[in-house]
């Protein structure tokens, strides 16, 4: 299909269709109705004129936004709650931890909570330290809550249909940055499953592993280095959490080498979770140590240089796939 | 508060039976726990017994609440059927939740106990989501919001009365004034001297009741339930009582003001119930004591029951995480 | 508001000053941004310059402020130096926080600008901190938490107005209601009509005030900070004003109302406190041009200290993470 | 030294101790004056009564609790705050992760939160999923705040002072079922430097890097394993973040074993970063694969018998030693 589209214009696209194939399907978050101009972003645009009431715009209160998906959840809605920015979910923390993420668990299965919070977030957008911190190995580390990140337009739309398919609360984050990048257009209606990541290059001599963001600029590094002869291979994670360690496993298998990476900061990241059971699964089959890399251990700068720097980038990405393989830096 | 509706005499008994079996169960539970039968941390709601009482006889199975870890009168008030709370408390498999929530956890959603939590607050936000479902499907519920004084003041408070009156949602926020949070006075942890005046921030009604007194919290209960099935929206209850006990079970409450202790508890509205009952003729002593003595049987066999059940088996970890099972 | 204080003719010009700054400095941002020179998002306080003009004359540099993303306004009003405050606009290691910061977190310590927040709410909580420090130490100071309407539904509003009530903080919260949180009006976010009247849950003063009048919104700062400095506690100043633009440079605030927006603009209170203070004879056409002409040639020189400055080096990213620099 | 203390004591000491060398420090949070019995676990007993205002009840409102800590710290006060326990972070992350953690580097350096958050939590108190999770990771993972974790009395006390003397935000985390457990008894004024591991016990088969109560759990199972000869080393981080890589890694590099163990779940835990770390630094050059250790991925559940098998302990802590010895299991 040479369609192409926006990851905006692909939520919007399956907010749209799974709203129109099940009236459950319920919206909230601040400025999300077009009267308030269908979010700050556009993403929502046009739902509420065409939903009605289930398109809800809120005051600026996050628990009583997470706390009014959570409620409707528990009694067969499947609210999709908006959470502007990845760092204002820490003023929910309690409604999605303590509560929707543990109310299967605690309830003894007698209620579950099918929602899906919807957050962007993203280093690139000039915005500093309290808008644009990836948060996700905090619920990744969370029993009962899925953690889902698209990498592009056709990808944000079928896993955003199948988290609010799903019966238990899904984070599902979207990198603000690159809302407007357009991308290979989705199939109408095609769901892809959770859980099950995406090979998006192959390759054979290092398995690069990312998500959201990070993995296109993996595949920016992988096609640079194929013209230096490395074939990388790069998965892209989708799901964060339960992430796909079959395919992680069989890939590092194949290569003996692998880097993972994502823009959140490294130490006690994503990464490592993944540096960690790789190591253990392959142990003594692996041909160079794990790398990981990570956005600097800081907050995000506003500075232009600085902020350049925070995250990981399809050259540093490629000089770190080239240190791993012993081969010359590149300038 | 004089053209207030009033329950009958039949609505009066069903309350205090309701009430009886609260004052019963727990006795029990502190039986239970001192002699080490169940090890569970247990928040008494002795004296807070006409609260729930009078707010259940306004409601159908079908309507909602959630409580608090403070909450087990909230619970058997709805209709909670002792068994399984007994065997929830027991940390049974027989449970409402099959021993996994526990006393601070109990959800049973065929009575209509959707959340019990032990946040202070969070009651609030959720009862919001339970009737704004309601709201969407027009299916006419209820959902009753019950936290403590001292929930009062957190900002999940705050944000769940203004979405509340903002969309007008039909909830009812049932703040059970028991004049202490953990150890800490009322008028220590908050600034205004009525918590029902704080209605007026989100122009909402706003009741402070004599939450012992049964024809004055049934009064208000209704009028607020009516208001919101008639698509008025929320209201703020604010229910005076008293906490006869300490905090939780094993903390003797010495730090409280003896006087106005002893006086709440002289005031027990439960036996006042009773005596009512009788001097008004509704109920004989023999009635009355007939009353207790089913309750205390019914009692026994969810206390036995629950002693009998079985522990949950160790897969139970991997279960209800997701709704599949992990591997 | 009869026996409010009043401010003398010296004190609405140091006002007028601080607004002529603000509005040229917004002048700027607007070019500055448009043009491409600096990227930033960039909230205009534009309409809102009589607010903190009139806070400002009322305190020393020691008293403390915290603001918001929306505060280039408060901090000029404060004292910080536009060559600061723009090389941090511009991401400068000559900024206030050496470009680490920008626009949404301005500190700036030596005139009192303590915290400034992108996190909707947040500065409340941390306002009562400073002011707790300032009754700890018996130092006499007074801290003022701005916020925006919005904020006025979110928790912690809530359970700072309680604390600091309780504990009777010299605080002053100023909630500077511009009738908009990004797109969505007052009345679509707000259960109540006047954000003011929340103080009442707080047993708090509460005022709401034309925030665009120099005379009120002067009387009424007065008011709540020398109560502040009195020890006698809080005060809730909700201070009407609106917003020129929309939320955020880029946003033309088109789903604004039209007419209310250009009234609103049509008493543009900066244009019409000099034409005051011209009819008074106070200032004549001359002293005003003056004043203007002044800020202009500070502010030249202050967009071009920032554009001429240098970035910092990346190894600011180690630093200021821990008081130790990262290895 | 003989002389035994409970961890409730020593916290008790440290913080009279502290309050007495400079009166900066001072306290706030839920039930913390003598008015309120000095703390529910009754830690901060006496000090109101000791040390007037600067030890202040507050009601519950954690954002306001924390709010208050960073707003004294900022001008010169060391605020202890304390978060009753860990699950209640979730109402004040905010606060503490774009607040306190970032105010230091949003502002150039020019101002600084020298705070220190208490917190209690820990399974086997029968007190369910919302009051004892260890979160510890979540922190980790953020930039700009420490956290910092004892095992036992005299730990307890060292740890605290240097806690309350650090000029960044500290998160100390106490074990709730251990407040009462008697150990050896601190020695008055000394502190225990921050991001220092402490080898509780020296061994050369194998490494365990623990903290908390599961590093007595870790001991436990080193005694046991002594007993068949195996001679365990079990490393007490202390500080998780930042943690003391050089004692781990040469300690792994002496075992050529690692095995963590916390009792926080496992997936993306504390363990999985140390994991990371090790085996990047000594790949090739372990003899075994790196093991982790964590609770069940759930909510810690009520019932007692689920609650026993929730977090790890000694008797599995050994099984997995041995298993990794390719020793035989005991019964
Ligand atoms: C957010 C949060 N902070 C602190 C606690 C600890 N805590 C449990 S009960 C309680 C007191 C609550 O008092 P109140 O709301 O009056 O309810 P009551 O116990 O009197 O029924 C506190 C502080 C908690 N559970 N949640
Ligand atoms: C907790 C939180 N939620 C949402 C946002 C996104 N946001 C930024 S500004 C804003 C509107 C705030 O409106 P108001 O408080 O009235 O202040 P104003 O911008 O009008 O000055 C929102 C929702 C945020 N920054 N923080
Ligand atoms: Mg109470
Ligand atoms: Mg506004």
């Amino acid at each position: 299909m040479t369609e192409k589209m926006t990851i905006a214009q692909a939520l919007n696209l399956a907010l749209d269709d799974a709203m129109a194939e099940d009236p459950k399907v319920v919206m909230l978050g601040e400025d999300l109705a077009d009267n308030e101009e269908g979010g700050v972003m556009g993403v929502t645009k046009g739902l509420s004129t065409k939903y009605g009431k289930r398109v809800r715009s809120t005051p600026i209160s996050e628990q009583a936004i997470m706390g009014a998906a959570i409620g409707a959840s528990l009694v067969g809605y499947k609210p999709v709650a908006e959470i502007m920015l990845m760092n204002f979910t820490t003023v929910a923390m309690d409604m999605i931890v303590n509560h929707a993420a543990k109310l299967r668990f605690m309830s003894g299965g007698q209620t579950h909570v099918p929602i899906v919070i919807r957050t962007m977030t993203g280093a690139g957008f000039s915005v500093g330290g309290q808008h644009s911190d990836y948060l996700e190995a905090w619920f990744a580390h969370t029993a009962g809550i899925k953690v889902v990140a698209p990498a592009n337009a056709a990808e944000a739309y079928g896993l955003l249909l199948s988290s609010i398919d799903d019966p238990d609360p899904v984070l599902f984050i979207e990198n603000m940055p690159s809302y407007w990048t357009p991308g290979p257009a989705p199939t109408r209606g095609e769901r892809i499953p959770l859980g099950k990541a995406r090979i998006a290059r192959e390759g054979k001599d290092l398995t690069i592993v990312s998500y959201s963001r990070m993995a296109n600029e993996a595949l920016a590094a992988a096609e640079a280095l194929a013209e230096d002869g490395v074939d990388t291979e790069v998965i892209d994670l989708r799901t964060i959490a339960p992430w796909d360690q079959d395919t992680v496993i069989a890939s590092v298998k194949k290569t003996g080498r692998l880097l993972t990476v994502h823009e959140a900061t490294k130490p006690f990241g994503v990464g490592s979770e993944i540096a960690a059971v790789v190591n253990e699964a392959l142990f003594g089959d692996l041909k160079a140590p794990v790398k990981r890399l990570g956005g600097a251990f800081c907050a995000v700068p506003f500075s232009k240089p600085l902020e350049d720097a925070f995250a990981p980038n399809a050259q540093g990405i490629a000089a770190e796939v080239r240190s791993m393989l012993s081969l010359d830096p590149v300038d | 508060m004089s053209n207030y509706p009033i329950p009958d005499s039949a609505t009066l008994v069903r309350m205090y039976e309701k009430m009886e079996l609260i004052r019963l169960n727990d006795e029990r539970a502190h039986k239970v726990v001192k002699t080490g039968r169940i090890v569970m941390p247990y928040y008494s709601p002795r004296g807070q017994e006409v609260i729930p009482s009078a707010i259940s006889v306004n409601l159908t199975e079908e309507d909602y609440i959630c409580t608090i870890y403070r909450g087990t009168h909230d619970m058997l008030a709805k209709g909670v059927p002792p068994k399984l709370l007994w065997a929830e408390l027991a940390g049974r498999v027989t449970g409402t939740c099959k021993g996994k929530g526990g006393p601070m956890h109990i959800t049973h959603p065929e009575t209509g106990v959707m959340v019990t939590t032990g946040v202070v607050g969070s009651s609030m936000p959720i009862a919001n989501g339970l009737a704004w479902a309601s709201q969407l499907s027009g299916d006419d519920r209820v959902t009753i919001a019950n936290f403590g004084d001292g929930a009062a003041n957190i900002g999940a408070f705050h944000e769940s009365l203004n979405l509340a009156a903002l969309w007008k949602l039909p909830v009812v926020f049932v703040c059970q004034n028991n004049r202490y949070a953990e150890h800490t006075t009322f008028a220590n942890s908050t600034a205004v001297d009525r918590i029902g005046d704080r209605a007026a921030s989100y122009a909402m009604p706003g009741i402070t009741v004599d939450g012992n007194d049964p024809e004055a919290m049934y009064g208000a209960a209704k009028i607020a339930i009516d208001r919101a099935k008639a698509g008025e929206g929320p209201t703020l209850i604010e229910a005076m009582t008293y906490r006869f006990n300490g905090h939780l079970l094993g903390d003797d409450g010495h730090y409280m003001d003896k006087e106005e202790r002893q006086k709440a508890i002289d005031a027990d509205p439960v036996a006042r119930l009773r005596a009512r009952l009788i001097s008004d003729g509704v109920l004989s002593e023999a009635d009355a004591d007939k009353i207790s003595a089913d309750i205390t049987a019914q009692l026994d066999e969810a206390i036995a029951f629950a002693l009998d059940s079985d522990f949950p088996t160790l897969d139970e970890l991997r279960r209800d995480v997701f709704a599949t099972e992990l591997a």
